[in-house]
């Protein structure tokens, strides 16, 4: 350790051939940042309208509802929990807020409150679950999605929620109220609000976990619950609140849902597991830290958005994009994991 | 695709065209923007997968290439906020002309709606676009379940038990079961002891087993309705697989090749269908885009009729697929329907 | 002569910058025991690693009885006759099965019939238990067992298995003395029928008893090779190098040292590390001095109070006090409810029954949360399992149970966070890449995995003094490290004052070490409680194996 | 090791406060069985057709493809895998016997033999992305997944596959021969094929995993894979093999899917996914396995297939199925989580 054993280190360098350590290091920590960007690059040279602040608009709208519930479930994911019944609830809170307006004309604020509930509701069913009844959280989470599922198609007995939608031979008193439409369609200076709602929470969530005791705690139990508890934190109140986070990012993103499709949709929900698990998976292998992360969850957001986007400007046919986007994300994620330094060392084989 | 060409010419008087555009007049010249080849039509699609949009797109895409457009093709798969975005897109990228396919009114209205304040003419099949200045084309579903309810009622001489195979939410599934409800009401015999329904990406196996719990638990069942082509199958397969073709009929709607196969199947059930060529509603809102384009007049209201297919006909006609059929079937190509003068079909 | 059952020369291996093996050749001769030891980072779970085909040298060669060998992976190294039992034993059992299947894990690694019954795994397990001696319900999850249990089944897997090389790191840190002598006659055994062994422990007294020759590494290097009899001394001073005496980590703290409680490792011979099998004689040092007035003199005030405690339901209940300022130690053999005692004192376990006070307030912890906020810092046994978070850095590993202490409205402030994991380091002796040098501020960002094992247990152990504890519960707290470090841990336990420290280890020596006051368990229940005075090994001996000395209060006899 | 410890061993049992361990134990082991049945009986009673043996072979016949997917499913839980892929295998057999048959004009045989290559394939590219390149498992096998899904689609252009489809303006030349077809709707005595082709595969993996080293072996990598590999057990292998067994699991069920519905549908495989993976979980909590087993997967198979029939017959709407589903899941897993004996003790809070 001192600088004679610093001379030896670099004497051994030799015998193992490292092709460039730093290279492996930079593209293990900006692979799949670096696919983004070429990607963002080669789009707007071949379709100048990709690279416009207008589309740019459009791209970031676009993932918003999917990074939203994303960071959700990257916050489920730090405790070592998986949180299956996120899109699930989104659906719940589609058709809750729909019904509150639309056929109990209540106001747009009754429907936010009623749909964060809504978001409660799963979390509660979940933490019971879990951390309560110490159902594994995979399998739990899966019974709380058909519970949701089911509960959304109950509520209206499996029909759509629109404006003027027939109930009991008359017609549905209420409507979309224009504020809580503009929480979907509504811009604050040319930005659109569900953007700006995502990159809040976003920002939200980095903090939390990176910054906050809280956060430490989080990762603490997800790395070794049993070590985190004799280290005096209480687990169950975290894993708890990791579900809690996770329910209401996923009424937020239905929330936002519901006021941009302006009516309930049956199913609305299903969708957004699959991309928002995506964006979060995608996640781990951003900037090394291969474990849930918001930035990362943010760029697996934006890699999905920015790939359909681009692909759909270049008259690429919908059948070769998942593909493109299968291939694209399966060669990010190889860069990124097989350059994983020290990971020869690590890694069981 | 279908080639359209000889049905075309002998094209009879029985389909009643809805409307039609400005006097056909085939010598008609092409517009400059059309000859040269700029004009580009963005095609907002709901859903992508499943014969019906293939056939659909593949009609809209004949039409495009015969009028010389560029379709610039986006899909929302199934997420309609996706396909909300994509139109909002396709206003941003200033297409030339604007097809909405499908899709959910309260939805996609607000888009529809910057599309018209950008004065981009806009066609929206099967979705009411909410603006008089775009024109709303529609395959009459109500007429779709009327004709496969006269052939159920034909058959079953108006009263038995039915089993109904149903799912909420998807338009032209709730237009066609307002006319069930109604045909329910109008048709007290007919009992209907069941409802099942599912829609997946495998939806044709899971309505199959749902409908072999449904005829197990009535055996009594003499036909079942439904009105979609994957329920149909279904169907079909559920009652094929328990050996009851002689006792249930499978009434459906919407046609494919693959569903040309599970008609004419010997001994299959699936009895009748009615349709629209899907093939034929993506030329027919194609060429109403391209005459909003050039400035035409359109109708705002285009109507694609139906024709009701029986498994008869397509036996006797040895009809294997949809070109067979659209020749068998004049009914099925309307080509007055928003004619283009300046195209040679 | 004989061929070398093993014989590496030039061996290294780097980890980035460190340079954990430097240049080693050895041999061991079939029948020989040869005894590894060294400084906790030394090396030695490393060349292990490398001779067992768990992981690759960056320069060297081996040969096996003569023939070059190259440890592609584990079972490359098995087949050639290579049998090792890995220092973590959370390495070697897996949970979520029974006792049996562990016991017979590396045989479905092997070739054999592709069908098996649980009947066969079972009969196969009772024949190794059997010529182990293991008493285990060979249905038990595993998980359920204790960690010296544990320890058991991987060496009995070891030895059921026909070996060339028999290689043990430090095998004996969770066994206590009775088992630990039973092992090293079936090592002896072993070796007599011609199997070469190579021996890791931080037990001088094992390496004494036991070794034909000594090999000692330092910082990656070989020092020297003794041949039996070996001094303690001249190991010692091998081991340590320019570290003997070893040099105190904080030097400040130095002076506050009562002088008369500095003996042993600081003067860099450990003469008592003889008591780990309490037939050894007893050297002079090994009788503590008298504790001083203000250390644990009736004057200083009761910190933490219990009363009516069960080690477990249905035993019998005992009472302790701990004083400002006092060390109390726990004895006892494995399995005599060390362990459960002090889970209860620490929240991490319900209370059977009984009540506690700290500062002569009500104590009844809920959670170990509870126990922190009341002052009771509680450092479990296992540390791969209860403490280590795999991919935390050492500043991360010692934040942990403070968090609420380095953030400000729930932020963290990292400066906060390294000044506490520096003087973690700094008063424990930490060292890891990183460490030392010019590198200063690095070391403490390394994942804890690239510490050796006794550097991880300095991290986890020395972290509960930066609670600000009233009270301090070390379980094991001396597992696996050095004989330096452990006078390091000795020394700051007896140094942080006015703090009241109880320690439990089933090593009665190293309790006499630190102790004022030591209890003594069996089975569960109180046999003794001594003064260090009064705590020679054979009085110890004789109340582990269960003679209740006469006078020991217990409170009631049975529930 | 004396006899003195072997007292301690033993006096040691009593202290466990078991407090009605035999109830607790028998609904831990059975909880889930125990639903099954009741819901059976339930089910019988309120619907006479319901207890036929002709509905049970209805019953089967519905569960046999999702149940062959999850057994794979299952395999490559054992080793702490997640095979997201399955589900897009699935799909991709589909597609591709369908090509065979009805484009290329191949025989049945041929189609076999393209589809459980397929399977193979899937397996390759799990075994690269996970063992090779050392991506964790679930971000790879969604790589996988997307990969599969998009091959499935450019294939055919996205086009379904059916006797009759134009092919460059002529009809295809092929059709699904008898013998394929025979796969999906023929029988052997009144037992359709797929459900003796589901239980010939449950008792194969019920064997691979239970009674042979291979299956041993693929647990211990689960439980702890740095042991299993220091034991000389070689994990890399035995990953792979579980990815192997996933693939052919999968190609089996996508070529008795292809061979039911007579035609390449684009996206048959997506609902098999989720299907499989519930059935799989909720196998985890039969008979106290509490780890994947082949025994709790086809139960759990059973258990959504029964439900779904049952309901169906008892003519309850289609909207409520889902959340009666979800509530007798729910139901079922606290029944068997809550009751595991010594959970309380064992569970980090
Ligand atoms: N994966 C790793 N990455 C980086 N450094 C490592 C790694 N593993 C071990 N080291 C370093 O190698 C050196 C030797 O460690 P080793 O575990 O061999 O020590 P040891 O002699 O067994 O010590 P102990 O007695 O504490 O077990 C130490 O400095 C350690 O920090
Ligand atoms: N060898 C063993 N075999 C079976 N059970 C054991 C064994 N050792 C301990 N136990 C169980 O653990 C209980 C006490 O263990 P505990 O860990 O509290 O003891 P300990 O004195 O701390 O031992 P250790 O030195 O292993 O830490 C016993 O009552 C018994 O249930
Ligand atoms: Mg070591
Ligand atoms: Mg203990």
């Amino acid at each position: 350790m001192t600088t004679s054993q610093q001379a030896t280190a670099s004497a051994t360098e030799e015998p193992r051939p490292r092709r460039g350590p730093r290279a492996a290091e930079v593209a293990y920590r900006y692979g799949l940042v670096a696919v983004l960007v070429a990607m963002l690059i080669v789009f707007a040279v071949l379709r100048p309208a990709f690279g416009t602040y207008a589309n740019a608009l459009i791209v970031l709208q676009s993932v918003a509802v999917v990074g939203v519930v994303a960071l959700g479930v990257t916050v489920s994911m730090t405790t070592g929990g998986f949180d299956l019944s996120a899109g699930a609830c989104v659906g719940a809170v589609v058709m809750v807020t729909a019904l509150t307006m639309v056929r109990f004309n209540l106001t747009g604020a009754t429907a936010i409150v009623a749909g964060l509930v809504t978001g409660l509701l799963v979390a509660g069913v979940n933490v019971l679950l879990t951390v309560v009844a110490r159902v594994p959280d995979l399998v739990a989470t899966l019974g709380t999605m058909f519970l949701f599922q089911g509960l959304a198609l109950i509520l209206t007995s499996g029909q759509s929620v629109s404006a003027g939608m027939t109930v009991n031979d008359a017609p549905a008193p209420g409507k979309y109220t224009e504020g809580f439409t503009w929480l979907g369609g509504g811009t604050i200076g040319s930005v659109p609000v569900p953007v700006i709602v995502f990159a809040l929470l976003a920002i939200a969530v980095y903090v939390l976990l990176v910054h906050t005791r809280w956060g430490r705690a989080l990762y603490a139990i997800g790395g070794n619950a049993e070590a985190a508890r004799l280290a005096g934190i209480r687990v169950a109140r975290y894993r708890a609140l990791a579900y809690v986070v996770s329910g209401l990012c996923a009424a937020v993103a239905g929330i936002m849902l519901s006021a941009r499709l302006g009516r309930g949709d049956v199913g609305a929900g299903d969708p957004y597991l699959l991309q928002s698990v995506a964006a979060a998976l995608i996640g781990h292998a951003v900037l090394g830290a291969n474990r849930p992360n918001a930035l990362g969850t943010v760029i697996g957001a934006l890699f999905i958005g920015v790939m359909i986007n681009g692909m759909t400007m270049l008259n690429a046919p919908y059948y070769a994009q998942t593909f493109v986007q299968g291939a694209l994300l399966v060669g990010a994620l190889v860069v990124s994991y097989t350059l994983t330094p020290g990971r020869r060392e690590r890694t069981v084989r | 695709g279908c080639s359209q060409g000889p049905s075309s010419s002998a094209t009879p008087a029985t389909s009643a065209p809805a409307t039609t555009a400005a006097p056909a007049s085939p010598a008609a010249s092409v517009p400059a923007k059309f000859a040269s080849g700029d004009v580009k039509i963005a095609l907002v699609r709901q859903l992508s997968s499943g014969d019906y949009f293939e056939q659909w797109l593949a009609g809209a895409e004949a039409e495009a290439k015969a009028l010389n457009v560029t379709l610039q093709i986006s899909s929302g798969d199934g997420n309609n906020d996706k396909q909300a975005l994509n139109l909002e897109q396709a206003v941003n990228q200033k297409a030339d002309a604007i097809i909405v396919d499908h899709g959910f009114a309260q939805t996609v209205q607000p888009a529809i709606k910057k599309a018209a304040d950008a004065d981009i003419p806009l066609v929206a099949f099967d979705v009411d676009p909410g603006t008089p200045k775009a024109v709303a084309l529609s395959q009459d579903d109500h007429q779709i379940a009327e004709q496969a309810l006269g052939a159920l009622k034909a058959d079953t001489g108006g009263s038995g038990d039915v089993i109904y195979v149903y799912v909420a939410g998807f338009a032209p599934l709730d237009r066609r079961n307002e006319t069930w409800t109604k045909f329910k009401t109008d048709n007290p015999g007919i009992k209907q002891v069941a409802q099942i329904g599912v829609v997946n990406s495998s939806t044709a196996s899971a309505v199959a087993d749902q409908a072999k719990a449904a005829l197990q638990a009535n055996p009594g069942t003499k036909a079942i309705f439904a009105p979609y082509d994957e329920f149909a199958k279904g169907a079909t397969l559920a009652v094929k697989e328990l050996g009851l073709q002689s006792k249930v009929k499978v009434y459906g709607a919407d046609i494919s090749t693959a569903d040309i196969g599970v008609m004419t199947e010997p001994n299959s059930p699936w009895v009748a269908t009615s349709t629209t060529d899907p093939s034929n509603v993506g030329r027919v809102a194609v060429r109403a885009a391209a005459l909003l384009v050039a400035g035409e007049q359109v109708d705002p209201a285009l109507m694609v009729p139906p024709a009701l297919v029986t498994q008869q006909q397509l036996r006797d006609g040895k009809i294997t697929n949809i070109t067979q059929l659209t020749q068998a079937v004049p009914a099925l190509v309307t080509p007055d329907v928003a004619h283009v003068p300046w195209s040679a079909s | 002569m004989t061929v070398p059952a093993i014989a590496v020369s030039g061996l290294s291996k780097t980890y980035g910058a460190t340079r954990a093996l430097d240049d080693v050749t050895l041999d061991v001769r079939p029948g020989e025991i040869v005894g590894l030891i060294g400084t906790n980072g030394a090396g030695k779970s490393t060349l292990i690693k490398i001779l067992s085909g768990a992981t690759r040298p960056t320069a060297g060669g081996i040969t096996l009885a003569g023939h070059p060998f190259t440890p592609g992976d584990p079972l490359a190294a098995q087949a050639a006759g290579v049998q090792t039992v890995h220092q973590n034993i959370d390495d070697g059992v897996v949970f979520g099965t029974t006792v049996a299947e562990n016991l017979t894990l590396d045989s479905i690694a092997h070739r054999g019939g592709w069908f098996t019954t649980r009947a066969r795994i079972t009969a196969k397990a009772r024949a190794i238990a059997g010529s182990s001696g293991l008493s285990v319900p060979l249905d038990a999850p595993v998980e359920s067992l204790p960690a010296s249990t544990r320890q058991q089944i991987v060496l009995a897997r070891a030895l059921s298995r026909k070996a060339g090389l028999l290689i043990l790191d430090e095998p004996t840190s969770t066994l206590s003395a009775t088992e630990a002598g039973a092992l090293a006659e079936k090592i002896r055994t072993a070796a007599a029928t011609g199997v070469a062994v190579l021996y890791v422990s931080h037990h001088l007294s094992e390496i004494e008893s036991l070794c034909d020759r000594v090999m000692v590494l330092r910082d990656g290097r070989l020092r020297r090779t003794f041949t039996a009899p070996v001094t303690r001394e001249s190991i010692v001073e091998a081991m340590l190098g320019d570290f003997a005496p070893h040099p105190p980590a904080t030097p400040e703290r130095d002076s506050t040292m009562t002088p008369e409680r500095t003996p042993i490792a600081a003067k860099g011979l450990p003469p008592t590390e003889a008591g780990r099998s309490a037939s050894v004689e007893p050297s002079a040092s090994a009788a503590p001095p008298s504790p001083g007035p203000t250390r644990a003199g009736k004057t200083a005030s009761v910190v933490l109070e219990a009363a009516g405690v069960r080690t477990g339901p249905g035993k019998v209940a005992l009472s302790l006090q701990v004083r400002e300022g006092e060390v109390l130690g726990v004895t006892g053999l494995v399995g005599a409810g060390k362990t459960e005692l002090l889970e209860q004192l620490g929240g991490a376990r319900r209370l059977v029954s009984g009540e506690m006070r700290v500062d002569g307030k009500p104590y009844r912890p809920g959670h170990p949360k509870d126990a922190v906020t009341a002052g009771v810092a509680f450092a479990a046994e296992e540390r791969s399992a209860q403490a280590i978070v795999p991919g935390w850095s050492i500043r991360a590993h010692v934040t942990l149970p403070a968090l609420w202490a380095h953030s400000r409205l729930g932020l963290l402030s990292r400066k906060s966070e390294t000044a506490a994991a520096q003087r973690v380091a700094e008063r424990f002796g930490v060292r890891g890449p990183g460490f030392g040098g010019n590198r200063n501020g690095a070391g403490i960002e390394a994942a804890i995995e690239t510490l050796s094992g006794g550097n991880q247990q300095k991290v986890v152990v020395g972290r509960w003094l930066e609670t600000g504890p009233k009270v301090l519960l070390l379980d094991e707290p001396f597992r696996g490290v050095d004989v330096g470090a452990r006078a390091d841990i000795g020394r700051v336990i007896r140094d942080a004052a006015p703090l009241a420290v109880i320690v439990a280890s089933s090593d009665p020596q190293e309790i006499v070490e630190v102790a004022d006051r030591i209890l003594v368990l069996h089975e569960g229940v109180l046999t003794g409680e001594l003064t260090a005075a009064e705590a020679t090994p054979e009085r110890l001996a004789t109340l582990m194996s269960g003679t209740v000395m006469s006078g020991t209060v217990n409170d009631e006899e049975t529930e």
